[in-house]
């Protein structure tokens, strides 16, 4: 398949079951809702060193968060439900807990409750408060800013992670510019993240190391640089290549993130360098979800 | 359907116990049933049908008409379904109800909603004393639902409350609010003395600065973030508590009552 | 002639019993050990012994009877008053039981605010021979003692002797809120009792900072109610020191709305200090004329105290809807049954309902009752069994002449019977 | 009237009949001799297949006295679940957890017993206990009177007054208090506690009085012998409900130098300190204890699941109990330099590791001391569970796959530390007869009671043989009472007044001088008022007085 002139590997995606869990950070403002979020989903590109992935979902208006103020939806995905839980608690506590102004709500409704507030109310010191309105709980933690107002639970939720594809290009910038165009349109679809920072990854990995302490390294069949070393993926005129990883809430969110983003990309097409779209995979025994390149822009 | 209708014929000196003709003990009974079940008035069981004339089918919609002050236990325990009551309703109105909803559009004697766990009550003129309260001798009062009253309120509403919402448009009486251990009551109108005595936890909202014992402390003036929150639950309600213009976040708050555990607040609008 | 000694007073509440009263015929002198209270009790002459009906002097026999009907066709018949001896409470509750009464002790709504503390939390309490013989600081809270209990002081507070006090005489007294009226609580060298003063309406307030104090928790404010926090402080520290400590008060003097709070606040600070490693108790003292034995025998008959209602056929405690003065002017009662042996100056509230008073002889009506019955009184007309207001000790009544009254146990079971 | 009880197979263990068909026969009350052939029987009960026992006795049950009063009045929620409405033959009252006194005096009757002994009776409260049992119907009653805080005996103690001037205070008392036997509750403690002393070991000396609970109890079983009352004296010892209390128990038993005594509620004295929770069962080694020291006698003090309310004149015991208060509400009281009392209510739950194993250390109690003449089957009622537990209680006993069935619903660490799986002892009816009959029969010193030969009051029991059998004894078909059918198939049919027992054993009348003394210094009430007389049990018509004899007294 060739989209404007962009060949669309007939290959896929792999990507696993994971457990996904999202939470709101409002705030006095935006700023001071997106910096909590930032730091809240910060250091969690891959689950593989930092316990999780996480991401910003979106910005949401006032007139969307419980509270009526500004805030940021963010989303966190885990391998396992108990991992998933410490981590949302462990970032909330230290990421939002801490930012001015803060205020944290569930963002998933139903599903299995994990403790969001729950906990860190003892950080009140029995001073905390609890009140349940409309069958919700929360909790009213004093700080020296006034107080931190955290709801008890959220829901978490069966999620597919790993769902990516690789811009191959001309250039190094004609390759960045493209994600970055692909990243803008993915944003604006609801129930996804791309993990990694501004949700590009130039480190794509595959299973395994020569050395035996790593489960994984650099994915050296789309390593431009070793195009005459090993068995390469590349075609001589590519000469950087750079990935796009989206975990989302179920199959088809993250299709229509990929479709979008893949047709971001491919809107730029040859004429600015890109000459393919690829994805990673592990030869389809790894992972139950399959994103078949050219279905998904078909 | 049209909803199970009960019209007093004559208001009886004594009292009656209305427990028996409540939703759920209705359910899949034939009128002439009910016609027969005995109400226990005073040293005396009456016949339904003695005292009351019967219309309609739907058990899980009851209507009380001509009730008066003495009608006791109206919903007693109810579990589904909805009673309106037309005119005033005795003690024990809603008495430890579930779920489902119950609405007076007149006035309701001691102990309304006394150990409600759920559902909600809506009453258009006052309440007596004792407004969601325990009844004496057990140490939990209303445990979740919300009342709703437009009128003013008696003594020591929400005695021993637990949890959930008592709104009133009107004023409180004294003690309003005594020995909560947790929950809110929120007043529009005024509060008498002694507001919040005995609290261990809780929350009283008031719209005027009441007269507060010394085991009160000033904690002062404060944006919460849980008002707007709470003020959103009230949309759905009939009422002045569901006006955009009734909401607010800026309060004053004391806490108390320091000869308790003292995590009982006050929030008063500023 | 002859005197009697060792005489125990039905009436003060407070179980005396080192009367000497002189029996003149059915003539009765005190002449030991009066006090304002008992003296004009146990003096009052016998002016009718005989039953009326309609105003009009009848047999006992027709008296009954014409009680036995009032009270059979009725829907809500309200034993009141309930002013009697131990076997009368056993009598009138069996008839409660049988004719489906509400039975109301009539000063039900002062005791009201001791039972509702104690079904609410319970409390630490002690007895007057306690009080007697270890207490060397008594806080009195709201009540001016010696116009309730006249010889409270010097049988409890200031005797010559005490077990395990050196120094009887120098124990401390603060009163919080009343001032006392007389010089009953100065100690014998003169030492006044300390008092800080508020409104009695006030004391929800003061003692609610107290029991604050006591605990340690903050108070910002610098006086309450008129007394300065300091002192209160000082109070909290006196409760917290002392190798005794005994909080009293009385359940009819605190006589505001809900004022059940105020007692179990007391109570409640009470348990505080002794979970601080000092001993504290309370004395509520409850009221006199056989409060204590209505409360107490409706107890162990019904499981409530007497404010309970036989309608249903078992007992149903209700503190508010079973109150007398409700049931009347509410129109929920179609008869009344007064039961009053011992003061002939309490009568039945006003109504227009059928009115049976089972009464002290001697007793005048502004409305003469359908039936009035004139009874003996327990401790001066027969033996019988009377409760202490505090509660546990109960005294045995003698009987000190025969006037020909019949007891309150023995009309009650007569109009048992002819139902 | 002649009554012949026809057929019935007879459990006599005071005579020695153990489930022997035979018939019995009642005239006047009494249960009489085979009549000559030619006297009408008037009405012949057929019994066949039914078992016949004598009213069933419980020696420890607080149904008299102030304590018991300051519980119902703590708990209208608790009479609320449980009101007991009027007929035409029974009063109104309430159930469960402290039924009022007419509903007591019922359902002991229809469960099958004849009598109740109030192991608590304050000296200067013991006017209400009378009041109180005065108002039970159908039952015999007793009160054992409590000794031992009283600030007279401690004076007496610290002035080393001699033992016959104790064996006078104690029978002066006895007889003062209109009682059947001395009990002495946590020796001295209860004074102790006056003085904020929280706890007080068997050797521990009082702050004020110098005198250890030891001293009281050797002085007070002494006199309790020395003056020839039947019962021996009765024992609450020191550290209810302390875990490690079981060596207290064993020092107790040691201490008392072979005195008769009976340790009351010994279930709550027989715990260890072992395990990861700090708390184990005792029950092996001082079942052992009573095995050996045959001048000791018990009663277990089971405790059964669910709600219930403790009453106890153990008010440092109690006070420091009031953590476990549920609901959260309790009363204790210091009363009259006699004594005190303490009240907390208590829900004894099967998920609760501690009242789990003290469920199964009461059972292993009744399970390990062999002889039933000697151990009395109590719930210590209301402390343990309501009386009303006691048929569920003997399926306990007599049903070892039930027992078993319980015992692994339980707190799985509680199973843990019980032996109660692998005890195969099951009650037979001889030993409940004997536990609840003829054992406390003869325990209290009760001449014509507890037994069914002739001469025997007609207290009499009759059941139908059911393998299920707290069946069986929840639901008697007949109970006689004084002769009297009372209670027909469960429940009663009629109702009449039992008699108060007691002993009157002598004092030289010079100890009152003394007390007058005492008395008119420190007490609130005359000596002479406080004496309760004979007429206060009998003027009313509702009780009499049965005056029991003395051990060793003609």
């Amino acid at each position: 398949m060739i989209i404007n002139g962009v060949t669309i590997d007939a290959t896929f995606a792999e990507a696993f079951p994971m457990k996904a869990t999202r939470a709101i950070i409002t705030a006095q403002n935006e700023k001071w809702a997106m910096i909590s979020a930032q730091a809240m989903t910060g250091f969690a590109t891959s689950v593989i060193a930092c316990g999780c992935e996480a991401g910003i979902e979106r910005v949401l208006d006032p007139s969307e968060t419980p509270d009526g103020r500004p805030g940021v939806s963010i989303m966190i995905f885990a391998m396992g439900g108990k991992g998933l839980a410490k981590q949302l608690e462990t970032r909330a506590g230290q990421c939002v807990l801490t930012s001015p102004t803060s205020a944290l709500f569930a963002g998933i409704e139903g599903g299995i409750r994990i403790p969001l507030g729950k906990n860190l109310r003892y950080f009140g010191d029995g001073f905390q408060i609890a009140k349940v309105i409309s069958g919700k709980r929360y909790w009213r933690v004093p700080v020296m800013d006034g107080e931190f107002l955290t709801e008890a639970t959220t829901g978490q939720v069966d999620a597919v992670g790993g769902g990516n594809f690789l811009v191959l290009a001309e250039s190094q910038p004609q390759a960045l510019t493209a994600c970055e165009a692909a990243i803008e349109e993915m944003r604006k679809i609801p129930n996804v993240i791309m993990p990694f920072p501004g949700g590009i990854v130039r480190s794509g990995s595959k299973v395994g190391s020569k050395y035996a302490s790593l489960g994984a390294s650099t994915n050296d069949a789309f390593c431009p640089t070793l195009k005459g070393m090993t068995k390469t993926d590349l075609s001589p005129e590519i000469e950087s290549v750079m990935e796009i990883v989206i975990d989302g809430l179920s199959k088809e969110d993250i299709d229509k993130a990929m479709r979008v983003g893949i047709q971001a990309v491919c809107d730029l097409g040859a004429a600015n360098g890109i000459q393919r779209i690829s994805a990673g995979n592990y030869g389809g025994k790894l992972g139950p979800f399959h994103f078949h390149l050219q279905e998904i822009m078909a | 359907m049209s909803a199970l209708t009960f019209k007093l014929k004559q208001r009886p000196d004594q009292r009656v116990d209305m427990s028996p003709l409540v939703c759920h003990q209705l359910l899949g009974m034939e009128p002439l049933t009910i016609a027969a079940i005995e109400l226990q008035c005073g040293k005396r069981k009456v016949r339904v049908d003695e005292l009351f004339s019967l219309s309609g089918f739907d058990t899980q919609k009851i209507v009380i008409k001509n009730s008066f002050g003495k009608l006791d236990y109206i919903g007693k325990e109810l579990s589904e379904g909805s009673i309106t009551v037309e005119g005033d309703a005795g003690a024990y109105l809603g008495f430890g109800m579930k779920s489902g909803a119950i609405k007076v559009h007149g006035n309701v004697g001691l102990y309304a909603a006394c150990e409600m766990k759920n559902g909600y009550l809506e009453i258009d003129g006052n309440a007596g004393d004792f407004l969601g309260a325990a009844q004496p001798g057990n140490k939990m009062g209303m445990k979740g639902g919300t009342i709703l009253v437009k009128g003013n309120v008696g003594e020591r509403a929400g005695d021993h409350m637990r949890r959930g919402n008592i709104l009133i448009e009107g004023d409180a009486g004294d003690y309003c609010g005594s020995r909560m251990t947790a929950g809110t009551i929120a007043v529009m109108g005024k509060t008498g003395r002694f507001v919040g005595y005995a609290m261990r936890r809780g929350t009283l909202l008031l719209w005027n600065q009441p007269q507060l014992q010394a085991s009160f402390n000033d904690c002062g003036a404060h944006t919460l973030a849980f008002l707007p929150i709470l003020f959103a639950s009230f949309k759905k309600y009939d009422s002045r508590f569901a006006e955009t213009s009734a909401a607010f976040n800026r309060v004053r708050r004391f806490a108390g009552d320091m000869s308790e555990l003292g995590r009982g607040e006050v929030l008063v609008r500023i | 002639m002859t005197e009697i000694t060792e005489v125990p007073s039905p009436f003060c509440g407070m179980g005396t019993d080192d009367l000497s009263i002189q029996v003149d015929g059915i003539a009765l002198k005190v002449i030991k050990n009066g006090c304002a209270v008992n003296t004009p009790l146990f003096e009052q002459a016998v002016t009718d012994t005989k039953a009326r009906v309609d105003g009009k002097e009848v047999d006992f026999d027709v008296a009954v009877a014409k009680a036995a009907v009032l009270l059979k066709a009725t829907l809500q018949p309200v034993i009141g008053g309930c002013a009697t001896d131990v076997n009368g409470m056993r009598a009138l509750l069996a008839l409660a039981d049988r004719i489906g009464a509400v039975v109301d002790n009539m000063n039900f709504t002062g005791a009201r605010n001791n039972f509702l503390a104690l079904q609410d939390s319970g409390w630490m309490n002690t007895t007057l021979a306690e009080v007697k013989n270890r207490c060397d600081f008594l806080l009195v809270v709201g009540a001016d003692l010696e116009a309730i209990v006249p010889r409270f002081f010097e049988r409890f507070i200031w005797p010559q002797e005490a077990m395990f006090l050196e120094h009887p005489h120098q124990r401390e007294i603060i009163y919080l809120g009343k001032v006392p009226s007389g010089d009953a609580s100065t100690a014998p060298d003169g030492r006044k009792a300390q008092a800080l003063e508020c409104a009695v309406t006030d004391l929800p307030d003061v003692v609610a900072v107290l029991r604050a104090l006591v605990k340690g928790r903050p108070i910002r404010a610098e006086s309450v109610s008129g007394i300065a926090i300091a002192d209160l402080q000082a109070l909290a520290d006196k409760l917290k020191a002392a190798k005794y400590g005994v909080v009293t008060w009385a359940a009819g003097a605190l006589n505001y709305r809900q004022a059940e709070l105020t007692v179990q606040t007391l109570s409640e600070m009470i348990k505080d200090i002794n979970d601080q490693n000092a001993r504290c108790s309370g004395l509520p003292l409850a009221g006199k004329e056989g409060d204590q034995t209505a409360n107490q025998v409706c107890g162990w008959t019904t499981g409530y105290p007497a404010r309970t209602r036989f309608s249903r056929g078992y007992p149903e405690y209700d503190p508010y809807l079973n109150d007398t003065k409700f049931l009347l002017a509410n129109d929920e009662a179609d008869a009344l049954l007064w039961v009053q042996a011992f003061n002939s100056r309490s009568v039945p509230p006003a109504t227009h309902l059928p009115t049976i008073v089972v009464g002290r002889s001697g007793m005048t009506f502004e409305k003469e009752p359908n039936v009035f019955i004139p009874v003996g009184t327990p401790g001066i007309d027969h033996a019988g069994h009377a409760y202490r207001m505090d509660n546990v000790v109960a005294i045995r009544l003698k009987k000190l002449r025969d006037a020909g009254l019949p007891s309150t146990a023995q009309v009650l079971s007569a109009i048992e019977h002819a139902l | 009237m002649l009554i012949k009880l026809t057929g019935g197979c007879v459990y006599d263990p005071a005579s020695g009949v153990d489930g022997k068909k035979q018939d019995i026969y009642i005239q006047d009350g009494r249960i009489v001799k085979k009549p000559a052939k030619d006297v009408p029987i008037d009405k012949d009960y057929d019994l066949k297949g039914k078992v016949v026992m004598s009213g069933a006795i419980d020696m420890h049950t607080h149904i008299g006295g102030g304590k018991g009063n300051i519980a119902r009045t703590l708990l209208p929620e608790d009479h609320r679940q449980d009101p007991v409405a009027r007929t035409s033959i029974t009063r109104s009252g309430c159930g469960h957890a402290m039924p009022s006194t007419f509903v007591t005096g019922y359902r002991y009757a229809e469960m099958g017993y004849t009598a109740g002994f109030e192991p608590a009776v304050l000296p200067i409260n013991a006017r209400q206990a009378h009041m109180e049992m005065a108002d039970i119907p159908i039952l015999d009653k007793g009160g054992y009177v409590m000794l031992g805080s009283d600030d007279y005996l401690l004076r007496m103690l610290t002035a080393k007054k001699d033992q016959k001037a104790i064996n006078d205070y104690v029978a002066w008392t006895i007889q003062s208090a209109k009682a059947i036997g001395v009990k002495v509750v946590n020796p001295g403690g209860i004074n102790a506690f006056k003085f904020n002393q929280r706890k007080l070991d068997l050797d521990e000396q009082n702050s004020h009085y110098g005198v250890t609970p030891r001293d009281i109890l050797r002085v007070l079983a002494t006199a309790v012998k020395e003056i020839g009352v039947s019962h021996p004296l009765h024992v609450h010892g020191c550290n209810l409900g302390v875990p490690g209390n079981m060596q207290t128990t064993l020092d107790t038993i040691q201490g008392i130098g072979g005195l008769p005594m009976h340790l009351t509620h010994i279930q709550f004295h027989s715990y260890g300190t072992e395990g990861d929770f700090k708390f184990s069962s005792g029950a092996a080694q001082i079942a052992e204890a009573v095995n050996k020291n045959k001048n000791i006698t018990i009663d277990v003090g089971q405790i059964l699941f669910g709600q219930t309310v403790t009453a106890s004149g153990d008010n440092m015991r109690q006070h420091a109990n009031h953590k476990h208060a549920s609901p959260n509400k309790w009363v204790t009281m210091d009363i009259e330099c006699d004594a005190g009392c303490g009240v907390v209510p208590f829900k004894y739950k099967d998920q609760n590791f501690v009242n789990a194993l003290q469920w199964a250390i009461g059972l292993e109690t009744f399970l390990l001391v062999d002889d039933p003449w000697r151990i009395f089957l109590t719930t210590d009622h209301p402390n343990g569970a309501p009386f009303t537990s006691y048929p569920h209680l003997i399926r306990l006993l007599m049903d070892r796959s039930f027992r078993n069935d319980v015992l692994a619903t339980i707190h799985p660490e509680a199973q843990k530390m019980t032996t109660l799986a692998s005890i195969t002892r099951e009650y037979s009816l001889n030993e409940i007869a004997i536990m609840t009959r003829a054992g406390a029969a003869k325990l209290i010193g009760l001449k014509d009671r507890g037994g069914l030969s002739p001469g025997n009051f007609a207290d009499i029991t009759v059941y139908t043989e059911n393998a299920d059998r707290q069946r069986m004894f929840e639901k008697p078909d007949y109970v006689f009472k004084d002769g009297q059918l009372v209670v027909v198939d469960g429940k009663v049919v009629s109702t009449k007044w039992g008699t108060t027992h007691t002993v009157q054993p002598a004092f030289d009348p010079s100890v009152e001088k003394g007390l007058k003394d005492y008395f008119d210094r420190y007490l609130t009430m005359k000596l002479g008022n406080f004496k309760i007389s004979d007429d206060e049990i009998t003027e009313d018509g509702r009780s009499s007085l049965t005056v029991h004899p003395l051990k060793g007294v003609a």
